[in-house]
């Protein structure tokens, strides 16, 4: 019963910020807005039991995300106001939404029951896989194509902001610069989060094979602190060509290539791992994704390289 | 035992759960930034220091024990800091108005 | 009714959301915001199905909610790169927007 | 006691929602960011609460990967905000074409 006034009060919450973030007329507020949905996101995640899910939303909903908007709120600033559109119009699209959410909260209702679920074959399985975290186990053995195309994702998108470059800039340093407040707090913060931060990202990627946690948390926290390190000028924002850079954005994809082909080789199948050695495996390609995930996500939210000033 | 164990722990969660309140209180009713930055920084962190203790005597395990203790220093040291670094802004945008 | 069934009302309510400020704001960062929290509906609504496929002793379904991770990693990838165009964008034409561009100055967007 | 403590999430909720209300209505300006701050320490309070309530010690590393979080998505807005971007530019020349 208290649970429930718990998840109705969650829910409404959730709801009425969603709202806000729409209608509110300031980007700022509004992305500002995002973040505290994103991680207000968190409670209800765990809520559905799913504690994986809302590390990796916390981290990337909430920070990562937030970190980009705002940046992009503040270079967009000085961009001409738009209007809005009229009033009658948005009224229409207000009652077509509404007509989809209604629907939507229909089939809430008709979904099948008793639901279908891979849980007992998850579960039947994790011994093969010698991990202890089901949800570690689909994203790195029964679907772990899955999870390698995604890295592939992430490196495609990664070259496609990088390919928007100014033009005589490549390569170049990424947007991301250390503000002028830059300052002896800013400079503690720099010298005294990171640390734990880093603690934490290797102890979520090393707890993910058992307990909720995993490389991309993991990696993001760590992109996370490298990027504050870079926000707070005590390492300088590496130009995209460098080697060890090139180098740990790959290293995780190849590994997880490599150890598929020799997966055909050895177990009978792309992807496949010998049943002795799955476990092993499995840690060594979430250690190599994880510096990949770090180094990907980071570069990602620092931006494409720009020239040296900007007005 | 138990049953002190569960009173104390009532009492330090509402002690936190009231401190939440004044830090609301303060944030809804304080004059500016400034203020309104001190209560809930201070305030909120407070309460939830009683809860954390609160809820250190539920747990059995001393590495869960440890863990909830360590996320409290850690927000004690990260909100800490943020909030000097908030208060700065504060006062550099008040000095360009 | 369930948790689960109430936080499934919260995914449709959010989706229409999100597709009311996508349809109705012309400034993109404006829309890209709307994106987002429209997917953030579709991502609950795996959590819901997930969620009702508890069973084995986990609270839920785990694939449904690995999905969910690798699509919150993809939207981030994707909102960076629609930040990095708009951002090119506004460089050239001083403008946010991806209405009628015919009156910007910079021209080839 | 898991009915008690689930209560108590609820009432640092209640809390947490009415300062974000406060928060909306007021204008724009820099304690803006005092919404990430509220829900940095008030979201880790509820969910250290509920990995208690519920016995799941998994969720305290969400409320520690939150607290996290919270504290850089601020540093991210006080480095963004107007006049703190555009001084000080550490470039190294040599890797220039």
């Amino acid at each position: 019963m208290m649970s429930f006034t718990f998840d109705t009060a969650a829910a409404l919450l959730i709801v009425a910020m969603g709202g806000w973030i729409v209608i509110v007329p300031d980007v700022t507020r509004a992305v500002i807005g995002f973040i505290v949905y994103g991680l207000m996101l968190t409670i209800v995640w765990v809520r559905l039991s799913a504690v994986d899910v809302a590390l990796t939303e916390a981290a990337i909903g909430g920070g990562l995300t937030g970190m980009l908007l705002i940046n992009a709120a503040g270079r967009l600033r000085s961009a001409r106001p738009v209007l809005r559109t009229d009033a009658p119009v948005r009224f229409i699209a207000a009652l077509l939404c509404a007509a989809v959410s209604v629907s939507l909260a229909a089939v809430i209702f008709m979904l099948p029951s008793p639901a279908p679920s891979l849980a007992p074959l998850a579960v039947e399985n994790l011994q093969q896989t010698g991990l202890g975290n089901p949800v570690a186990a689909v994203l790195f053995a029964y679907r772990a194509l899955d999870t390698l195309l995604e890295k592939v994702v992430l490196l495609l998108a990664l070259l496609s902001v990088w390919s928007l470059a100014t033009v005589g800039f490549w390569p170049g340093l990424p947007g991301l610069r250390p503000p002028a407040l830059a300052g002896s707090t800013l400079d503690f913060l720099a010298r005294h989060l990171p640390p734990y931060g880093i603690i934490f990202g290797v102890y979520m990627c090393w707890n993910g094979a058992s307990e909720p946690g995993g490389a991309f948390q993991g990696g993001t926290v760590i992109a996370a602190m490298w990027l504050l390190v870079m926000i707070a000028g005590m390492r300088r924002v590496p130009s995209i060509d460098e080697a060890w850079l090139r180098r740990s954005l790959v290293a995780g994809p190849a590994i997880f290539v490599v150890i598929g082909f020799a997966g055909m080789m050895v177990a009978g199948s792309f992807l496949a791992y010998p049943p002795d050695h799955a476990k092993l495996l499995i840690v060594v390609i979430e250690v190599a994704l994880t510096l990949s995930i770090a180094a990907v996500l980071g570069l990602l939210a620092a931006g494409p390289p720009v020239p040296e000033s900007r007005p | 035992m138990t049953v002190v164990l569960d009173a104390l722990t009532v009492a330090a969660v509402v002690i936190g759960a009231l401190f939440f309140m004044a830090g609301t209180v303060g944030l809804l009713r304080f004059p500016d930034a400034l203020t309104r930055l001190h209560a809930l920084t201070k305030v909120d962190n407070l309460g939830l220091g009683f809860i954390v203790a609160g809820l250190l005597l539920q747990t059995g395990e001393l590495l869960v024990a440890l863990k909830l203790a360590g996320v409290w220093l850690f927000v004690q040291l990260s909100a800490g800091i943020v909030a000097q670094l908030v208060a700065q802004a504060i006062v550099q945008s008040r000095r360009r108005s | 009714m369930s948790g689960e069934a109430l936080f499934g009302l919260v995914g449709a309510a959010v989706i229409g959301i999100g597709l009311f400020g996508l349809v109705t704001n012309a400034d993109a960062l404006r829309k890209l915001l709307a994106f987002n929290v429209l997917s953030s509906g579709v991502f609950l609504f795996f959590g819901v199905v997930a969620r009702r496929g508890a069973a084995a002793g986990l609270g839920g379904d785990p694939v449904p909610q690995a999905l969910v991770i690798t699509a919150i990693v993809v939207a981030f990838a994707a909102t960076a790169m629609a930040i990095a165009l708009l951002t090119r964008l506004f460089d050239r034409t001083g403008s946010a927007t991806l209405g009628d561009s015919s009156t910007d100055e910079g021209g080839d967007a | 006691m898991t009915d008690f403590l689930v209560l108590a999430a609820c009432f640092v909720m209640a809390m947490v929602a009415l300062g974000l209300i406060g928060i909306a209505v007021r204008g724009p300006g820099v304690d803006l960011i005092l919404a990430v701050q509220l829900i940095g320490s008030g979201g880790t309070a509820i969910l250290l609460l509920l990995a208690v309530a519920t016995e799941t010690p998994p969720i305290i590393d969400v409320a520690l990967m939150l607290a996290l979080l919270a504290a850089f998505a601020a540093v991210a807005f006080v480095a963004s905000m107007p006049g703190a971007t555009g001084g000080k530019v550490e470039v190294a020349d040599d890797s220039r074409p």
